[in-house]
């Protein structure tokens, strides 16, 4: 175990995982127990649920719906607030004894900034963030951030401004250049990228014949998106050369060495933990048992192998 | 010794019996120890229907009986997920998550136990009540209410009163039981020292609350939301309450009437 | 069976169809023992294989790749060109007895020009014709033509000038702007849009540590795209008033209902016929009953009802 | 009659018996009258190994065996899908579609038979092979030669030399019968009035189309692609031939070595 764990380290970002298993935003309750290290066997570091300034509801109405080998969302960032956060969840969040990346959801330039004043200012001090640009705002026209490399750069200076430390920005695969809002976040000196974000799909309700989600759209997450998200994952790392964090349908190993081939350093994994807790386990000692078919004596040496 | 806490996990398991009830419902045996033995009534697992990730979801069941190491669920088909339990044999495997949830008892937090309980179930809701009754004794059952949409229930309606001896039955068409709803064979107030345990469709459950609107604080609603995780992370199964949005999966599925918000409630 | 078919009936950009199921392009076989009408119980249209000026070969290794719940397809356009199609082809997609249109491939200006000429010229005389502008192009600098709304426009303009029948122009979901995009193909003359083609995925060789296509993306279909597919439906029969036609990941009778309610007038069905020869048959019967539980008389009353 | 001509179906059926042979491959049979009365050798199934879509695709798995309304497969887990249909037990539902392809047989068009077949099969790819035995019947088969890798195919090995008394077996190890591949027991030429069927590998079928580069003819050779529809309508499965892309589904399995361009087949 100790000999698997070397094998898979990889340093992404400005902080050293012991395996490139990523839990995403907005999947792991702050449920003692589940932050437990016996229940995160294989787990390189975890994101929280996004994060915004005030507390927010959240979306009525329906929140999840099943789609083949998928599920739509439309949670609308409920969550206490960073205040709440600080307060009631980052023991929580401690406990797990691994990195973790407090997922900021990028609101209006102010609130932003007042959000990770707070952070960085928490006594006990937080390590990284994760800076979510893919939810609409005012202060964008409406759009999210991360849709053009114009507004993403802005996000991303915004953000680097007020922390210091690691910051990793998760994009939207909704940006229509996406490999350009890459290239806009990295010169604005995000530290990595996530790519990406949920995809936008839609829901129709049979029965009540209109749409299953109040607001319509809903972002589309499970295994059905993992070829589109690993063609991303391609683009972006031909564009970057900060680390990239592959992110979206992941649920086998074959998976994750499939986007650490196309350059990816690490993967993050949602929505496959609600059908098995064990993945991180499963998908870490699948890469350990490839990575030793292939006689490769660490992770780092299949990042981006299967560009050359 | 649990050493999780109380949160869920998932384990490979197998069918170790199956017996259909009729008209797409039926009985599902499944040998997993750790979930039958430490699974409550109103408590539930995710059931995970098929081969692959098609369907990508667990189903939510109430566990309806647990003994030894088995425990049994009932379903009855509505969509495609239903209909591949129905499709289950002897030793098929299954995945299952649980056991999930805050039950009857623990919603009742450190209160001692009523003198008497009035089960109050419809249609496949009434499943988790049966596993009640057992750990509430039968002395303690002021009642049993029970009520089925009438035609195509009717395999359904023989298990209940197979169950539930001596159970009040109703049907909307008087196909089985008496023609009415679990509402009529309700008494008009809630005697002292009763409790109502409750477990149905959303619009029995609000008229229940609202038939006896200042006892809300002994009426124990079982509910359902349609569910991702099953662990309390996703936050896809919130409904409104009176101290904001709680998740079905691990904040219920049993409510006090009085915690819940009935007329916010969307149908699921 | 003949109330059923009346029920479902409906007219679609120039064409009355029985049911509003269409076989999609590339999916079904010159076979004319598929073609006969025992084998296409329940469909109401068929779109033949594209059909370009010239023979083309297609592409050489992997052409497809199964993915959860779908699969990607890099088939280049294989076919034997306009002439071999109206040579050996065209009796056979004749003995259907239905509505067919002929797939044809937006190259060059020219050649597009060349090729519905030869077409409207072919001695039977053919109905329809389904415009594909997803396939990257010199004339549009090696973009798809479908990408913009200015090249989007051209093209419906070019084959517009030289096709008076009914033409129904294919959008690609990768589209920047897909609702600009119908626009655009609306005001140039087309008679119904099909919404949509393949999404942008991709594929690694595990074994081999590179990408298992040789172009390296590939088109992801089938049913894992079916909620994408139906936001992109929804969007663009908000944005133009000429028929839309969904197409993407439709398995069952449920996804055809729902695309109808977003405004779809009919569904085209592809890759989920790789899984099941009966589908057209099974998705009218649902549909049937669908219409037949909700009360409503005719197919045409659930086009958009999902939308009021 | 099959109205529908040659072309394939989609069969709903259930698996009859299935007999593990070891180091995860087994033998499948399925009732299923319409297959089994049609399929010819080197004839293939598209089944589908799990529930709802995912795994999506069919596996093609050749036909092994035919008799009455049951025909036989033989599967190897290389993958989810096939580790899937390992899993089967009696009674299980399975989707074929079927009987696909240009077998044996046909490819040969009217020509009279051979007076003498050899057939070489190499790892599952021997399993279409016994088939065609049985069709061609004993007395035309001059010599039977089949290899496998070697450790972890014992089981495999012990069903072939069941299958085709009097094999010619190696393993690349030694483990089953001779060390060796199936070209160390081929004849340096090819008699007059014989033919070679081959089956397996696409390297083996290389090799021997290679050995006998004058008599491509006389060599027919069931190959392997990646596939979708099975039908003829993706152009999935193109392999390049002296006459263009032609697809193995359809066109093949079976084409002759000369047709076959060799040097521009890609891995599949
Ligand atoms: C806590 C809880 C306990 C339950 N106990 C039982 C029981 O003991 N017996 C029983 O027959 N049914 C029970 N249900 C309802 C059961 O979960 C649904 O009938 C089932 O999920 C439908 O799945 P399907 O694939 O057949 O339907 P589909 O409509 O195809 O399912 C599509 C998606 O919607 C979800 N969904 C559909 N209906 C419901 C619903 N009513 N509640 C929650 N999610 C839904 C499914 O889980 C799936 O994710 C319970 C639900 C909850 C929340
Ligand atoms: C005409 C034909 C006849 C065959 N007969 C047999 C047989 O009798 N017994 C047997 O064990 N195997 C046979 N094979 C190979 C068998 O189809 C593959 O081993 C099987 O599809 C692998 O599926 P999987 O899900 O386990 O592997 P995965 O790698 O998970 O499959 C992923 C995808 O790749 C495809 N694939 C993977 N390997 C192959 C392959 N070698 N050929 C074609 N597609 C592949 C799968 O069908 C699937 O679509 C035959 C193949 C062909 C083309
Ligand atoms: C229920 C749910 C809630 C999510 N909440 C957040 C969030 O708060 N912040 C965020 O950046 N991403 C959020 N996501 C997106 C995931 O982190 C992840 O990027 C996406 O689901 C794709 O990965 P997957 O296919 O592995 O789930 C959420 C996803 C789901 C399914
Ligand atoms: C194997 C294959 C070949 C295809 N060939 C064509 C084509 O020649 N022209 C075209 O417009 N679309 C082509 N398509 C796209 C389909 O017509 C359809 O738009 C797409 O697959 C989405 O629908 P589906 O999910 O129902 O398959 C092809 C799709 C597949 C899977
Ligand atoms: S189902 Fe995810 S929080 Fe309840
Ligand atoms: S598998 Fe589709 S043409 Fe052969």
């Amino acid at each position: 175990m100790n000999s698997l764990r070397a094998d898979l380290s990889i340093a992404v970002g400005g902080l050293n995982l012991e395996t490139p298993l990523v839990i995403a935003s907005g999947v792991w309750p702050y449920d003692p127990a589940l932050w437990s290290p016996e229940r995160l066997e294989g787990v390189g570091a975890l994101c929280t649920k996004a994060v915004s300034l005030q507390p927010r509801e959240g979306n009525r109405g329906v929140r999840v719906w099943e789609t083949p080998c998928g599920m739509l969302n439309s949670i609308g960032l409920q969550n206490s607030g960073v205040r709440g956060f600080l307060k009631n969840a980052l023991a929580v969040v401690r406990n797990s004894g691994r990195p973790f990346l407090v997922n900021i959801v990028m609101e209006s330039a102010q609130e932003v900034r007042e959000n990770l004043a707070l952070l960085r200012d928490a006594p006990e001090g937080i390590e990284a963030v994760e800076l979510n640009i893919s939810c609409p705002n005012a202060d964008c026209d409406g759009m999210a951030w991360g849709i053009s490399p114009e507004s993403a750069a802005r996000a991303v200076a915004i953000a680097r401004s007020e922390w210091k430390g690691p910051l990793w920005v998760k994009l939207t695969p909704q940006a229509p250049d996406l490999p350009a809002v890459a290239k806009a976040a990295e010169s604005e000196g995000a530290d990595a990228l996530v790519c990406g974000n949920t995809w936008l799909g839609m829901a129709m309700d049979l029965k009540g014949k209109r749409p299953a989600f109040q607001r319509v759209t809903a972002g589309l997450s499970g295994p059905a998106v993992f070829p589109l998200a690993l063609r991303t994952v391609w683009q972006v790392c031909g564009a970057v050369s900060i680390p990239v964090v592959g992110c979206g349908g992941v649920s086998r190993w074959e998976d994750a060495a499939a986007m650490i081939l196309a350059g990816a350093s690490a993967v993050e994994v949602g929505s496959a933990l609600f059908t098995d807790f064990d993945l991180p386990r499963k998908i870490t000692e699948g890469l350990a048992g490839y990575l030793a078919e292939e006689g490769l004596a660490d992770l780092a040496g299949l990042v981006g192998l299967g560009r050359k | 010794m649990n050493c999780g806490g109380g949160s869920p996990r998932d384990y490979a398991a197998a069918v170790l019996g199956h017996r259909p009830l009729g008209d797409g419902s039926g009985l599902l045996a499944v040998r997993c120890g750790e979930i039958a033995s430490s699974a409550e009534p109103g408590q539930f697992v995710l059931i995970r229907p098929g081969t692959g990730n098609d369907p990508f979801l667990g189903r939510p069941l109430a566990v309806v009986d647990a003994a030894g190491d088995v425990f049994k669920m009932i379903y009855r088909v509505v969509g495609r997920g239903t209909a591949l339990l129905a499709a289950k044999r002897q030793g098929d495997p299954v995945t299952v998550r649980g056991p999930i949830g805050r039950g009857f008892f623990s919603a009742r937090g450190e209160k001692p136990l009523p003198r008497k309980v009035i089960l109050a179930g419809g249609s496949v809701g009434a499943a988790p009540l049966l596993f009640a009754a057992r750990r509430l004794g039968m002395s303690r059952i002021e009642r049993t209410v029970m009520g089925v949409a009438g035609k195509g229930w009717e395999g359904f309606a023989e298990w209940l009163k197979e169950a539930f001896p001596g159970v009040d039955l109703y049907s909307d068409d008087g196909t089985a039981g008496t023609k009415g709803t679990v509402l009529s064979g309700l008494p008009d107030t809630l005697p002292g020292d009763t409790e109502l345990w409750a477990c149905g469709p959303q619009g029995m459950l609000r008229a229940i609350a609202a038939k006896y609107p200042r006892d809300g604080g002994r009426i124990l609603a079982a509910l359902e939301s349609r569910m991702a995780c099953g662990m309390g992370g996703c936050l896809g199964c919130v409904i409104p309450t009176v101290s904001g949005n709680r998740r079905v999966c691990v904040d219920g599925p049993v409510f006090t009437a009085e915690e819940v918000k009935w007329n916010e409630l969307s149908s699921c």
